[in-house]
């Protein structure tokens, strides 16, 4: 029997990049195969080859080993191909149920759409993912996770042969990826074919059958999971053998920088008090819509606070504006790159000085040499893989443009810095690279707020760890107490006393 | 397996309250507007002044609803005007020459040399890709220049025209004038196509964002002509309306009448970026105007004043319409949790 | 690819570079209509009839760059002209009058700009309800009347000729592009519009102050509105309420998306719009000169707009990126200015 | 070009500019212009704007002069507006005649007017008030605020409405339908409805005669309320027919185009310098005499009612 699908030669350049260079491999029916690389190994471009929103410059495809022309979104969709992406592509307008079934509503008489069996289908879809909003919620103001479950249902809701994700646990915490896990093995059982791309390798040990690694754009190997270590797929990414995660290095903790006491703001989370001293890496951790990004947008001046005190340094600090935040040497990095983190149309250089163009421009007219120096200084440091400076972020990959929004929050040189998700979609190597440099900020003095949903980031980066579960401070661990049981309690709710 | 402390239907259905709160503005601004005409104007709450409002109002609706199509897919079409003299034109000077053709058979002709018009401006946008903003800018001179050409100069004249057509717009079946009629039956066609046909939903969606729109494979550009072909329709609808209440045709007929429609649709609350925006709030916003209008004129204000506060009239109504919107957004981005954080119990201090 | 296909195409890629293309091209076409069109006199004074509408497109430029819209603009003209007409045929020094006027403009201007800007009201629907608001106040200052036979130094600016055939006011026009033009491309200020117009959100969380450049675009727009007023005196020598209040705002507009303005914001430049003006201006000017129909004229523009663009997009082929108002263009721009791209070592 | 200088008989380029094109009063205008252009062996070339907005008309002003035209006939929009450049033109040697509405008199040769606005003024109001008994409320439907000649016409109707004849009516409201159909219409229905009182409806424009006609035969008024002004017999020809508007009046705008080019060659021909007192003739239409402030009245008024509406052929 031929395989689902069969890539033969798939060839795609950019202009100077050549994104996929000679790939071939096969997908075979009723398996999760992983695919793995490096941040701009080619791994979403493959994706769009095979729904065809990017044509290959050469290569062949075989659908139950007949060869076909994927032209458009449409000609996979009769395939049966369907991919969720890696940004997701959503309507913000509409409601989460009408996100799910654009283009394809279920009918009821006189084919009119109907509403009813639309949203039932919905609602069955969010429970078995286990999400906390329902088919009527507007898409607009979902947080990035849940615009990722939004498009997992989506992906999931149509009667796909092959269903292909795109790193669809990046934003998701451990909560929502074991439901997600449950939902794929269901489908694998029913012979569906899943891609499964991600760059967390111990999902990828627990859940693929098979595992393609790229690199460069070049295929390296495809073979059974079992007989692929991580530290052998990490060999395999990279060409060199790497310690997945960085040891984070002990540093003198200094006086209190930020306090903050008693925030709040109704409806989303209240009484939340912590302080973060010079040096120290706090993590905040929780399950998705746990409001910690909330604290974070209210600290840094984007949401209004109902009550509660901040203070910087001792002196009180009311947040009225980002700007007003930066210059008291506080940035936030937002979990959401496509619309809160980068300017997509524009260049690296452009992006990556974007919140210290007042200090590159004393005179108010601009420096593009300057701006460019400034660039190339992150490339450099965190390896982003883009032509120059000049390149346009939109055409970056992933974890490039991710890298990107980290080099704009660099620049700025806060005192305080809190990262939201940092490390979203970033690849093994690299993550290690920004776990080095946030070390070393530290180190050097900085003061950070870790936000992610990774718990092992958390684990292995924060000296102290906070837990939000709904809304408030569920509890704070010290280095020590910090293990992922104890965590995901205290996520739950299930913790008896704050500490 | 429901993730802890879910709120299940509470949320759903402050969404759908809230999703209603839409029209909700201007529905308040048109409602303060009518109880003070009615308590200051002269004649304003009487049964014939609001029969003229409703034939004031008919045509602007009727383009208006095909205008918001165009809208909602994050285009624009400015020729609407321009179609509507086309079309006019077209269609009355076929009855001043055949007496004998009958009225509907004028009307779809009108309709017909609508569709054409507004099939060439989707073709231009969806396949040439050239920005709606320019393509329907150049086809209101175009089509405007078309009426030059076909009319030399020409038009048609009342008398030109049959007794039974002249009389058409003076018809009040049931109370309400005949173009009032057709302005009902095109808005409720409008707003249920809009909320019941699949491919109308396609709209909302390739207006709220294109590139998603394609990649669920929804037929971008079919979709696109399919709503420049309405408008165009529509629009030439409102021409032979036009026709029907002046009973006068030349080349200067609905010139810059795009600009009543598109007022209507932007402070009808639909986004002119496209993906958002009813029907109901386009009708009322389209009523909110000639009201603001009518009131005015009856007011016997000094007649320069009257432009200023129409005009101001305008400004206050969507400011309240947006500061109410904003409020809704507040709310919905707090819906997540009440008020007070529950299980407070299970969280000691 | 040959070098000549590659120089065609990187100059068909660039929307300025086919303005020029379509204004030589236009320009030999007018010729042949008319052998008056090729005098000089002719040619230094085609566009001055259309400074006011290219000073008033200026302004909105910075307003459509950063995603907004004002449709108020003629209005705002309007008031301006007549406040400065009034306030001087009430005696003051004409030079005061204007500054006046400019004052007043500003102030029109900030009134949208507050709405828009602090209290979020959608710009086309502010500026919908300020154009009917402003038009009417035009009326309460002029009521029906004319005011004409203002000083001929101030008339000058805007209907003046150095030694008989060079018009001032081509002057005033290409002085503000340069200004505007590196106030737009070559300052923060500008570069905040450009973030603005391409992602709200993320120019807020980056600290750029954008609820104040937003006032200030409105207010910039109201500025070139009180100095296209001046223009204005000065080639009509007089001003009625009703001043601009026809088709000029879709001269207005034309003038803006032909000069490759994205109307949703994020990109364009003052260099298309000046473009976009003078082929407008050489189109009319050679068409009239032929005494084609005024109705003809205008077909003949919408035509071209059409073909122009259709046969753009043929050329840049089916990507539908390549379009000159879609936010890559920006980018492209940025392309070209840097220097030899050379590949970025990845982290291997 | 500059034929001022050199005094040929014939073959004068003469550019006729309209306040707009495809507006029918001035089609028919240009008819008689062309009808005198081949009497005289003159070209007239029709040209103008496409809305009728003042500062519209410069560039054809401009460029007329720039293509050796000898003569420009305007019906000026806005006549302090169009004053540069018509200035710019007499100043290259072009003759200037205004017809029908005026410009600034320092900015043309000649004008060429309609009758005598005074006249017209006080037919208005005689007209009106013959039909409603000298007595009662009326309002005006006229076009912009800034018309000129609209405003000349209202100013001598409230002259005449001082007259102990006209002092049982009541001018209640001026009404401005900016020559737009639409906005014409409602300001009709907003009088008949803000005014239950009102006895009549003088509308000195085409359009909005037109438009008050149209509301009040509709809302069955016509009696109660009369209808008058200025408008052109072809279009009010059924409301005259079926009763509803006794009278109104308009010119021979025919004959106006025909004298406007007959004025333009007398001048060119050096047969006139434009001195009050001066006469020359007209073609077909007979003598014509230059009047104060170089005025021509080119036309006599004319009042159609149901017995003559017929004969108009305009
Ligand atoms: N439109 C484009 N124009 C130019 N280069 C592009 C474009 N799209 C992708 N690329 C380049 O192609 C390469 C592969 O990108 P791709 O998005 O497939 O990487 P990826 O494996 O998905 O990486 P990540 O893990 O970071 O998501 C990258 O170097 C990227 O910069
Ligand atoms: N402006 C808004 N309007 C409506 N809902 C919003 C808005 N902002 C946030 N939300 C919702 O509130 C939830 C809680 O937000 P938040 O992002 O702070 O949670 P989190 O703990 O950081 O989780 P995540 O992992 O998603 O970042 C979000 O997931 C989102 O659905
Ligand atoms: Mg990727
Ligand atoms: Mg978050």
């Amino acid at each position: 029997m031929s395989a689902l699908v069969e890539l033969v030669g798939i060839t795609k350049g950019y202009g100077g990049v050549q994104a996929l260079d000679d790939v071939s491999f096969a997908i075979e029916a009723g398996a999760v195969h992983a695919l793995v690389g490096e941040n701009g190994a080619g791994k979403s471009t493959l994706v769009k080859i095979l729904t065809g929103v990017v044509h290959p410059d050469d290569g062949r495809l075989l659908v139950d080993g007949e060869p076909q022309r994927i032209g458009s979104a449409h000609d996979a969709h009769r395939l049966g191909i369907v991919a969720m992406y890696q940004e997701p592509t959503v309507f913000p307008d509409l409601t989460v149920a009408e996100n799910i079934f654009a283009g394809r509503h279920p009918r009821g008489r006189l084919r009119s759409v109907d509403w009813q069996a639309m949203r039932s289908a919905v609602a069955q879809l969010l429970d078995d993912l286990g999400v906390e909003f329902g088919p009527a919620t507007p898409m607009r103001g979902l947080g990035v996770a849940d615009r990722q479950l939004t498009e997992i249902a989506k992906a999931l809701s149509s009667n796909a042969r092959l269903l292909i994700m795109d790193e669809p646990t990046a934003a998701l915490s451990p909560h929502e990826v074991d439901n997600l896990f449950g939902t794929v093995r269901r489908l694998r059982e029913r012979g569906v074919a899943v891609v499964f791309i991600s760059h967390r390798l111990e999902e990828v040990a627990a859940l693929a059958d098979t595992v393609t690694v790229l690199r460069d754009g070049r295929h390296v190997t495809t073979r059974p999971a079992e007989t692929l270590p991580q530290q052998e797929i990490v060999r395999l990414m990279v060409g060199r053998s790497l310690d997945a995660l960085f040891p984070k290095e002990t540093v003198e903790i200094g006086e209190p920088v930020l306090r903050a006491e008693g925030l709040g703001s109704r409806g989303v989370f209240s009484d939340v008090s912590f302080e973060l001293r010079r040096g120290e890496i706090v993590g905040l951790a929780g399950f998705v819509g746990s409001g910690r990004s909330e604290i974070a947008r209210a600290i840094f001046g984007i949401d209004r606070l109902d009550s509660g005190e901040l203070w910087i340094d001792g002196r009180r600090f009311r947040p009225s504006s980002p700007r007003a935040a930066l210059r008291r040497g506080l940035a936030y990095l937002p979990e959401d790159r496509l619309n809160q983190g980068l300017v997509q149309p524009m260049s690296v250089a452009v992006n990556t000085s974007m919140a210290v163009l007042p200090e590159l421009t004393p005179a108010g007219f601009l420096r593009p040499r300057r701006e460019r120096a400034l660039a190339r200084r992150f490339m450099e440091q965190l390896r982003i893989k883009a032509t120059s400076p000049a390149q346009i972020v939109r055409s970056l990959s992933g974890g490039n443009q991710q890298k990107v929004v980290l080099s704009k929050w660099l620049a700025a040189e806060p005192r305080i810095l809190i990262l939201d998700e940092p490390t979203h979609g970033v690849d093994v190597g690299t993550k290690a690279d920004v776990h080095r440099t946030i070390s070393r900020l530290a180190a050097e003095g900085l003061t950070i707020l870790l936000i992610s949903s990774e718990l092992l980031e958390i684990i292995a980066m924060s000296d102290r760890v906070l837990v939000m579960h709904e809304g408030r401070l569920a509890a704070e661990l010290s280095r020590a107490e910090a293990t992922e049981e104890r965590i995901i309690e205290a996520a739950a709710g299930m913790q008896k006393a704050v500490a | 397996m429901k993730a802890p402390g879910r709120p299940a239907v509470s949320a759903q259905t402050l969404v759908s309250a809230v999703f209603r709160l839409r029209e909700l503005g201007i529905g308040i601004a048109l409602l303060l507007t009518v109880v003070l005409f009615s308590v200051r104007a002269t004649n304003f709450a009487t049964v014939s002044n609001w029969q003229d409002i409703a034939s004031d109002v008919a045509v602007v609706i009727v383009v208006a609803v095909g205008e918001t199509m165009v809208v909602l897919t994050r285009n624009i079409d400015l020729s609407v005007g321009s179609i509507a003299g086309l079309s006019a034109y077209l269609s009355a000077e076929t009855l001043s020459t055949h007496h004998g053709v009958p009225i509907v058979v004028m009307a779809l002709i009108a309709v017909g040399v609508g569709l054409a018009a507004g099939l060439v401006n989707g073709l231009l946008v969806a396949v040439g890709r050239i920005p709606a903003i320019i393509a329907t800018l150049a086809t209101l001179s175009i089509y405007r220049g078309l009426v030059f050409q076909a009319t030399g100069g020409d038009y048609v004249f009342p008398n030109e025209l049959p007794q039974s057509f002249q009389n058409l717009a003076a018809e009040k079946p049931l109370g309400l004038p005949f173009l009032a009629w057709v302005a009902l039956g095109v808005a409720l066609v409008g707003g249920a196509v809009l909320r019941w046909a699949p491919w109308a939903r396609d709209f909302y969606a390739i207006g709220s964002s294109p590139e998603a729109a394609r990649l669920v494979a929804v037929p971008v550009v079919r979709r696109v002509i399919t709503a420049f072909a309405i408008s165009g329709a529509l629009a030439g609808l409102g021409g032979f309306m036009f026709a029907v209440r002046f009973a006068n045709v030349d080349t200067n007929t609905a010139r810059g009448f795009e600009f009543d429609v598109i007022t209507a649709v932007v402070i009808g609350g639909v986004n002119v970026f496209g993906g958002s925006g009813t029907i109901l709030g386009v009708t009322l916003g389209a009523l909110l105007v000639a009201t603001i209008d009518n009131g005015f004129t009856l007011l016997k204000f000094s007649e320069f004043w009257k432009i200023f506060f129409e005009g101001t009239a305008i400004v206050v109504a969507v400011t309240l319409d947006a500061l109410l919107k904003g409020r809704v957004q507040d709310a919905l981005r707090r819906r997540r949790r009440p008020a007070s954080i529950p299980r407070e119990q299970e969280a000691p201090a | 690819m040959s070098p000549v296909v590659g120089l065609a195409r990187r100059a068909i890629v660039r929307w300025e570079a086919l303005l020029v293309v379509m204004i030589l091209a236009a320009g030999v076409w007018s010729w042949t209509l008319s052998s008056f069109f090729l005098r000089r006199a002719n040619l230094l004074d085609l566009a001055t009839p259309y400074i006011f509408i290219g000073l008033v497109a200026f302004g909105l430029t910075f307003v459509v760059v950063a995603g907004e819209i004002d449709i108020s603009v003629m209005s705002i003209m309007a008031v301006a002209a007549v406040s400065i007409a009034e306030i001087w045929s009430a005696g003051v020094d004409v030079w005061l009058a204007a500054l006046a006027g400019l004052g007043v403009a500003v102030v029109l201007g900030l009134a949208n700009g507050l709405l828009v800007g602090l209290l979020d009201v959608p710009s086309l629907a502010v500026t919908l309800g300020t154009l009917a608001a402003y038009r009417g106040l035009a009326y309460v200052i002029l009521g029906g009347s004319s005011i004409s036979g203002l000083p001929t130094g101030f008339t000058d600016v805007g209907g003046g000729y150095i030694s008989n055939e060079l018009p001032d006011a081509l002057l005033v026009l290409l002085a503000f592009a340069l200004v505007l033009g590196v106030l737009l491309h070559a300052t923060r200020f500008g570069r905040y519009l450009y973030a603005i117009g391409s992602t709200r959100e993320v120019a807020r969380f980056s600290g750029i102050p954008v609820a104040r450049v937003r006032v200030t675009i409105f207010a910039i727009s109201g500025l070139m509105a009180g100095f296209a007023a001046i223009v204005y005196l000065g080639f009509f020598g007089s001003v009625q309420a009703d001043a601009a209040s026809g088709s000029e705002l879709i001269d207005v507009v034309t003038a803006v998306v032909l000069g490759g303005v994205d109307i949703f914001g994020g990109s364009g430049s003052i260099l298309g719009v000046l473009l976009a003006l003078i082929l407008i201006a050489v189109l009319r000017n050679g068409m009239q000169l032929a005494n084609l129909g005024g109705a003809t004229q205008d077909m003949v523009i919408g035509g071209l707009l059409v073909a122009a663009i259709l046969a753009g997009n043929v050329l840049r082929g089916a990507q539908s990126r390549g379009l000159p108002w879609t936010r890559a263009r920006y980018a492209r721009k940025e392309v070209t200015q840097a220097e030899t791209p050379g590949v970025h070592s990845s982290g291997t | 070009g500059n034929a001022g200088s050199t005094k040929v008989q014939a073959g004068y380029k003469i550019f006729l500019l309209p306040k707009q094109i495809g507006q029918p009063v001035f089609n028919t205008n240009n008819q008689g212009a062309q009808e005198a252009a081949k009497a005289l062996g003159d070209k007239v070339t029709y040209n103008g704007p496409t809305e009728a907005v003042g500062s519209k008309q410069v560039p054809f002003i401009d460029t007329a002069v720039r293509q050796g035209f000898n003569a420009i006939i305007i019906s000026a929009d806005d006549p302090n507006a169009v004053a540069p450049a018509l200035k710019r033109a007499m100043a290259k040697g072009v003759k200037v005649i205004s017809y029908d509405s005026d410009a600034a008199p320092n900015a043309r040769n000649l004008f060429v007017s309609g009758p005598d606005q005074k006249a017209v003024g006080f037919a208005e109001v005689e007209w009106l008030g013959s039909q409603i008994g000298y007595k009662g409320d009326f309002a005006i439907l006229s076009a912009t605020a800034t018309a000129t000649n609209q405003n000349a016409w209202i100013g001598y109707m409230k002259q005449a409405l001082k007259l102990p004849k006209y002092k049982n009516m009541k001018l209640v409201k001026i009404a401005y339908g900016n020559d737009n159909d639409t906005k014409s219409l409602q300001e009709a229905q907003g009088l008949l409805q803000a005014y239950p009182d009102l006895r009549g409806i003088i509308a000195p424009t085409t359009v909005g005669i037109a438009a008050a006609a149209r509301v009040v035969s509709q809302a069955k008024k016509c009696s109660a309320v009369r209808v008058t002004g200025l408008g052109l017999p072809s279009q009010m020809k059924s409301y005259v027919k079926s009763g509803c508007v006794l009278k109104f009046g308009l010119w021979n705008e025919k004959d106006f185009g025909y004298v406007a080019v007959q004025t333009a060659h007398a001048l060119l021909a050096g047969k006139l310098t434009g001195k009050p007192g001066q006469s020359f003739v007209a073609g077909r239409l007979g003598k014509r005499t230059v009047g104060k402030g170089g005025v021509i009245i080119g036309v006599p008024p004319f009042a159609w009612t149901k017995k003559t509406i017929d004969s108009a052929g305009f």
